[in-house]
């Protein structure tokens, strides 16, 4: 079997005699960009902490660039890892937090120099170098915190939600920061985050944790596209993807909340089959207006939520299904009015009622 | 609440929130504190008497050998025990913090001296530094013949008995505290510097102690408070002997209070403590004002 | 290459840090036993024993006689019930004055630290001041004030005046506490639009539970021990525990029964000690959440 | 609720409630400094007495007669007085006296006549400007040399009549290995040995020269010197645990036998009869007056806080009348091990060191006062330090010592 720059096998964690993580496996491709993207308490960050050393795993294996570390310390395994809380040693200056790690390994004040110059130069945080943390702002403080990572010349970098403290605006400007860094040093980045948005503009994979196991390891299209499972489809995307509860009818049409729509076109994941299903459907996929096709409907519109450049708008089908669906900034729709629309099949998940799975 | 802008409603509520030490401040420590110098300056006994005196009971001060050698004693007394407690309190609590199973009975170990009453610990203190039926005798005992341990019977050494048993009462509350800073820090803090691979007394000694500031000054502030009164572990152990070598000045200031009943001279005993503390604490404070002020300011 | 591959959990290794650690550890608690040890032993022999023996040998015969006769049978005076007369009146004075101390200080050093009241360096430099005054001056103007105010001999002038001589290391207790926490809290919290007590109660309070611990210890040890201030304010209906303590192991010219004399301090010491041990739940509580050192 | 309970726990409570309600008026809450297992039967004495003469006694104990004298004295300055307080004999109450703050006994010394019946030095420190102002209760020999017996015998020694004599035995006792002088290094037993030495050495007058004229000459008298040398000499014969021994410890040296004699007041007869030992069979009791006055007197006093309540004074008169009846005197005696201060009466109900003493009690040659009826606390206090450090500082000479002693007694009080 190929191994990756960072390769986990049937990893096992416990807090006490509460089982964190079971039997877990992962890869991740040299230079490649991953996250880890679930809500809290999913085992993300429990995860990246055993990755980095900082946690032991009950069983399995960690490997890292090519080296098994699992009983490695974390300062021998090849990482760097940048905290929510920025986690800078508050007595001492922004160089001082970047040169201590160095300072104790031994490394030569010139090299340190030189790497904590380099580090800061791409941060830009050059200018700050003899400040203290409680000097700065937040972002900047995260500057630094990645710097004191980047002065490693480590392979791995681990995330551990690190932009979670900031505010929207400097949440975005810090995430292309980390992406271009990406491209500079080509290294290999573990990610970890609550937010979608983060997950979907950085990764180059995205492996979305619930309950201690991962649901779904693929590219952010993929994941978008073709959710492998109900909470997968429901936890990413924004504004969420719509469900209709109701049944497959001989594995070509879908019949709930007083719709029918033809299924001609839908890629099913195994054979076509027939029985309770839950549809789910993007608000962007939905069709509209004179747009509609095949299984077009007229539905009442609700609720109107201007965003800008879309709006969302909330409608209730003839059965009585909500769901909203995605209109331009500048649509005429108001509340009261009927609206047509079609689910084309291409765009649609199909679950499985019972166990959430896609069909 | 409507109609208030919330601002000026907390500004006052703050002020609000300190009417009760401000009463408290005013009234009992500052009205006593008043009559206590008021008192020194005149001839009271055992009762007060407002028979002016002038500087007499200072000048007598300054004459009496056992508030002179009282002085000396807390300077050195005060100086290790501060620096004493808050080493041991400080390993203590470092120590503790390694994720023990027996963490809570330990914690109970260290911190029980200070639950108990001077009165009868010092006693126990006492029996176990006596030369004739203590430690000494008992590692005698054990066939080191020429063993000598005898300081709390010598007039050069009893201070330093002192000094064991103060730590030994104090460092259980310093634990307690550095304890509650050390669990006051950041966990992320810890997992940076394993990743820088500093190891773990580096971190106590680089980045963890010097983020203790808080608990330093606290316990720095109530150790040398405590040491300032100290009474009872002097009355209890040596009773201030052998003769002078182990008199403190507030046992000098609470026996010519009652024992002796001389309140005039405990008075100018006390408020020249009081002259000394704030001549030494206003300096600090004032530094420490200006900073913080400086600090909010940017 | 291992000849074993790396799986599973680190090998436990004992290491020389470690082992120095359980050394310094197992040191220090003989070094804080060993007076507790004194006690124990002197509180299981007879006089007898006591008189002849070696202090720091162990009870030829044990008898828990001490044990009973400090509890219910010791003479304090004219009373020869032991010092179980006065524990009530201790527990009486005990938790009013426990709890207003610690809410008229954690109030006070919050107002000090995070608003910025005008004078608040100089009432706590004030406070700090009067730390270091041997308190035992201030009974006599006490006395005046408190029989002015007509509350001298009662449960409530107790109380007062134990929130009096407690208030300065409360406050600075409090006040370093909160000065240590992050200012960003306090202002995320002001932003939020809650008021002083809101930010009081449900950020700093919960946030202060390590410091809540220290000071409930400070304050327990210090009231519960306390002696002259029970006995010349509270009244003679309140007498404090203490007060029989005292009886038992000070009197002058009596004879001195010392196995009963130390039986005596370990029970009154025991309401703290169960503090102690109770408070450890919440010591740990601020490690709870995955907590990883080296 | 926490009186009645409190009540409950008090037996002298339970026989008034026997006694009827009409002892209301009675009633009498008395400070007192006595706690322990002897000194608390010592104090049933009062207690039962004042309540079959018809009163009710609410006791308030409290160790430590400094504790106290301060839990009394501020809750008289407070406004909520005791009816009665205990002082040692001597001129602790005098600040009392000059506030306004005692009621005078005067209607039962007269009743009792006083003046006939008590010591001279007693009366004298009971009484301010003509009246009196406390009740003394009892006296304690503060200087006696208690001894083994069988040490003595075992190193061939007879009991000694003078310090002299008493340093001969004291070197056979060290040559036998054993402790010679049984010894409690703390302040007030320090000033004590001092004082029975020079009392001993430099007798009455100039006892009284320090302690009562306060005269330089005193101090600068050969006899002073003498006994500053003799002090200065006993450093040889303690034992290297004796500074801050308690002073029963020091006692328990001698019962057992490892020590060969003690010099404390004859509330050590508690801790000699607490092991069963025999005044006369296993220890003995003597007292040093060479130049005579061999006997310091001290003991204890009740005062009488002036009451609001006018109906309360009753109750003051009615206890002072019952502590120094007859029976009263020689039951409490007994208990407390000192004697009675009455001198008419039989005292052969009493062990025979207390009969020594109350033998001496009746030759007013053989008394003197102790320091604490001749000179104020503050200056005993200072008398203390002085001695402490001499006796703990070897490096002393004794001409410094003395020109310390000068400082003290020029010092205002």
């Amino acid at each position: 079997m190929e191994r990756g720059d960072v390769s986990l096998n049937g990893i096992k964690i416990m807090f006490g005699s509460v089982k964190v993580l079971e039997n877990l496996d992962l890869d991740v491709a040299k230079s490649e960009f991953l996250v880890l993207l679930g809500p809290s308490g999913c085992g993300k960050s429990t995860l990246l902490n055993a990755v980095a050393g900082l946690i032991d795993v009950k069983d399995g294996q960690i490997w890292i660039g090519g080296r098994n570390v699992t009983w490695e310390e974390p300062k021998d395994r090849g990482i760097a890892m940048v905290f929510q809380s920025y986690a800078l040693y508050p007595r001492m200056t922004v160089r001082g937090n970047m040169s201590f790690g160095l300072k104790v390994s031994g490394t030569p004040a010139a090299e340190i120099a030189r790497r904590v110059e380099e580090a800061a130069q791409m941060l830009r945080i050059s200018d700050l170098l003899d400040r203290r943390p409680s000097e700065l702002s937040g972002g900047q403080r995260q500057r630094v915190a990645i710097g004191r990572a980047l002065v490693r010349k480590v392979g791995v970098f681990l995330f551990d939600e690190p932009l979670s403290n900031l505010d929207a605006q400097l949440r975005a400007e810090l995430r292309v920061e980390i992406k271009r860094l990406h491209q500079q040093l080509g290294a290999t980045m573990i990610y970890v985050t609550h937010d979608q948005i983060e997950a979907l503009t950085l990764a180059d994979r995205i492996a979305v944790m619930h309950g201690g196991v991962i649901q779904q390891l693929d590219t952010p299209a993929k994941i978008y596209r073709e959710p492998k499972n109900r909470f997968v489809a429901s936890f990413v995307g924004s504004p969420a993807m719509n469900f209709i509860d109701g049944r497959i009818e001989a594995g070509a049409t879908f019949d709930g909340g007083g719709l029918r729509v033809p299924l001609a076109g839908y890629a099913f994941a195994g054979n076509p089959a027939s029985g309770p299903a839950t549809l789910g459907i993007r608000p962007e996929h939905v069709v509209t207006g004179s747009d509609a096709r095949e299984g077009a409907f007229d539905a009442t519109v609700e609720l109107v939520e201007p965003m800008g450049a879309d709006s969302l708008v909330w409608c209730r089908s003839p059965g009585g299904a909500a769901f909203s669906m995605r209109l331009p900034g500048d649509t005429a729709v108001r509340s009261g009015d009927r609206q047509r629309a079609s689910f084309p099949a291409a765009s649609l998940s199909l679950f499985d009622s019972t166990n959430g799975k896609r069909l | 609440m409507p109609g208030f802008p919330r601002r000026l409603t907390s500004r006052a509520a703050a002020g609000l929130a300190l009417l009760p030490a401000l009463t408290i401040l005013l009234v009992a420590h500052l009205g006593s504190t008043s009559w206590t110098i008021w008192i020194s300056l005149t001839s009271s006994r055992m009762l007060p008497n407002s028979n002016f005196v002038g500087l007499r009971q200072y000048e007598t001060l300054l004459n009496n050998d056992r508030w002179l050698v009282s002085a000396q004693n807390l300077a050195v007394f005060g100086t290790l025990m501060v620096v004493g407690s808050l080493l041991v309190g400080l390993l203590l609590a470092i120590a503790i913090d390694q994720r023990l199973r027996v963490e809570n009975t330990l914690r109970s170990i260290f911190l029980y001296p200070f639950s108990m009453s001077f009165v009868v610990t010092g006693l126990a203190w006492q029996w176990m530094l006596n030369p004739t039926h203590g430690i000494q005798k008992l590692v005698r005992g054990w066939g080191f013949e020429t063993f000598q341990f005898d300081w709390i019977v010598r007039q050069e050494t009893v201070i330093y008995t002192l000094v064991f048993a103060g730590i030994w009462h104090a460092a259980g509350l310093v634990m307690a505290i550095m304890l509650a800073g050390l669990r006051g820090i950041d966990e992320e803090i810890w997992k940076a510097s394993r990743v820088d691979g500093i190891p773990a007394w580096r971190t106590y000694v680089s980045i963890v102690i010097p983020m203790l500031g808080a608990s330093f000054a606290t316990a720095g502030i109530l150790l040398s408070a405590s040491v300032v009164r100290l009474y009872d572990l002097a009355v209890a152990m040596t009773n201030g002997g052998p003769g002078l070598a182990s008199e403190v000045p507030a046992k000098f200031v609470m026996d010519h209070l009652f024992e002796r009943g001389n309140l005039g001279l405990a008075a100018a005993a006390a408020t020249s403590m009081l002259v000394t503390v704030v001549s030494i604490a206003a300096p600090l404070l004032y530094a420490r004002s200006r900073a913080r002020t400086a600090e909010t300011r940017r | 290459m291992n000849v074993i591959e790396p799986t599973g959990p680190r090998p436990k290794r004992t290491s020389p840090a470690r082992v120095g650690l359980y050394a310094f550890l197992a040191i220090s608690a003989l070094f804080f036993l060993a007076p507790l040890y004194v006690m124990v032993v002197t509180s299981l022999k007879t006089m007898d024993e006591i008189r002849g023996g070696y202090i720091l040998s162990l009870p030829s015969e044990l008898t828990f006689a001490a044990w009973t006769k400090a509890w219910s049978s010791a003479c304090t005076g004219l009373n020869c019930n032991g010092i179980r007369v006065g524990f009530f009146n201790s527990v009486r004075i005990l938790v009013p004055s426990v709890i207003v101390s610690i809410a008229v200080g954690s109030l006070t050093g919050y107002a000090l630290s995070f608003w910025r009241v005008r004078g608040a360096d100089l009432i706590f430099g004030a406070l700090m001041v009067v730390a270091f005054i041997p308190y035992q001056i201030f009974i006599y103007p006490l006395v005046r004030i408190f029989s002015m105010a007509g509350i001298n001999q009662t449960l409530f002038g107790i109380v007062i005046i134990h929130t009096i001589f407690g208030l300065p290391t409360m406050t600075l207790l409090f006040r370093n506490y909160f000065a240590s926490l992050p200012p960003e809290l306090f202002k995320a919290a002001r932003v939020d639009g809650a008021g002083f007590l809101q930010i009081f109660r449900s950020i700093m309070l919960p946030m202060a539970i390590p410091m809540i611990v220290v000071a409930v210890i400070l304050q327990v040890t210090g009231i519960w021990n306390d002696f002259i201030l029970g006995l010349v304010f509270a009244g003679r209906e309140n007498l404090p525990m203490t007060v029989q303590l005292n009886n038992i192991v000070n009197s002058t010219q009596g004879e001195r029964a010392y196995n009963v004399d130390m039986a005596a301090t370990m029970l009154t010491a025991l309401v703290p000690l169960v503090v102690y041990f109770g408070s450890g739940r919440w010591f740990v509580r601020g490690i709870a959440a995955g907590a990883v050192k080296g | 609720m926490g009186r009645s309970r409190f009540h409950a726990l008090v037996p002298a409570a339970v026989l008034t409630m026997l006694a009827g309600a009409a002892s209301a008026q009675q009633r009498a809450e008395v400070i007192h400094w006595w706690t322990s297992g002897g000194e608390s039967a010592a104090v049933r004495v009062f207690a039962e007495q004042f309540t079959k003469a018809g009163g009710t006694w609410v006791d308030t104990a409290i160790a430590g007669g400094a504790n106290a004298r301060t839990a009394a004295i501020n809750r008289t300055v407070g406004g909520d007085p005791p009816t009665a307080m205990q002082f040692n004999t001597g001129k602790q109450f005098d600040d009392l006296v000059e506030n306004n703050l005692l009621a005078d006994v005067d209607s039962v010394a007269a009743a009792q006549n006083w003046k006939a019946i008590l010591p001279e030095a007693i009366i004298s420190a009971v009484s301010r400007n003509g009246k009196f102002y406390a009740v003394p209760v009892n006296i304690h020999g503060q200087n006696w040399v208690w001894y083994n017996k069988s040490v003595l015998e075992k190193v061939g020694a007879a009991e000694p009549k003078s310090w002299d004599e008493a340093i001969v035995v004291l070197e056979k006792i060290k040559a036998a290995g054993l402790i010679p002088l049984a010894f409690s290094g703390q302040k007030n037993w320090e000033r004590d040995l001092f004082n029975t030495v020079m009392l001993d050495k430099a007798g009455p007058v100039v006892w009284n020269g320090i302690y009562t004229q306060r005269s330089e000459a005193a101090a600068r008298s050969a006899e002073f010197r003498a006994a500053v040398e003799t002090f200065a000499k006993l450093r040889n014969y303690v034992d290297a645990g004796s500074p801050g021994r308690n002073w029963n410890d020091a006692t328990a040296l001698v019962i057992q036998g490892r020590a060969g004699m003690q010099v404390m007041g004859d509330w050590a007869k508690g801790e000699f009869a607490a092991a069963n030992k025999m005044a006369g069979k296993d220890f003995g009791c003597t007292l040093f007056g060479s130049k005579g006055g061999g006997y310091v007197i001290g003991g204890d006093v009740f005062a009488f806080p002036k009451q609001k309540d006018a109906s309360r004074t009753g109750a003051q008169m009615l206890l002072a009348k019952t502590m120094l009846e007859p029976e009263t005197q020689i039951l409490f005696a007994q208990k407390k091990g000192s004697i009675p201060v009455r001198t008419d009466l039989d005292t052969s109900a009493l062990d025979i060191c207390a009969q020594k003493a109350a033998g001496l009690m009746k030759d007013k040659s053989q008394q003197v006062a102790s320091v604490q009826m001749l000179a104020p606390p503050a200056m005993n206090g200072a008398m203390e330090d002085v001695i402490s450090q001499f006796w703990n500082g070897p490096s002393t000479t004794t001409d410094q010592f003395i020109e310390k002693v000068v400082g003290v007694l020029k010092q205002r009080y």
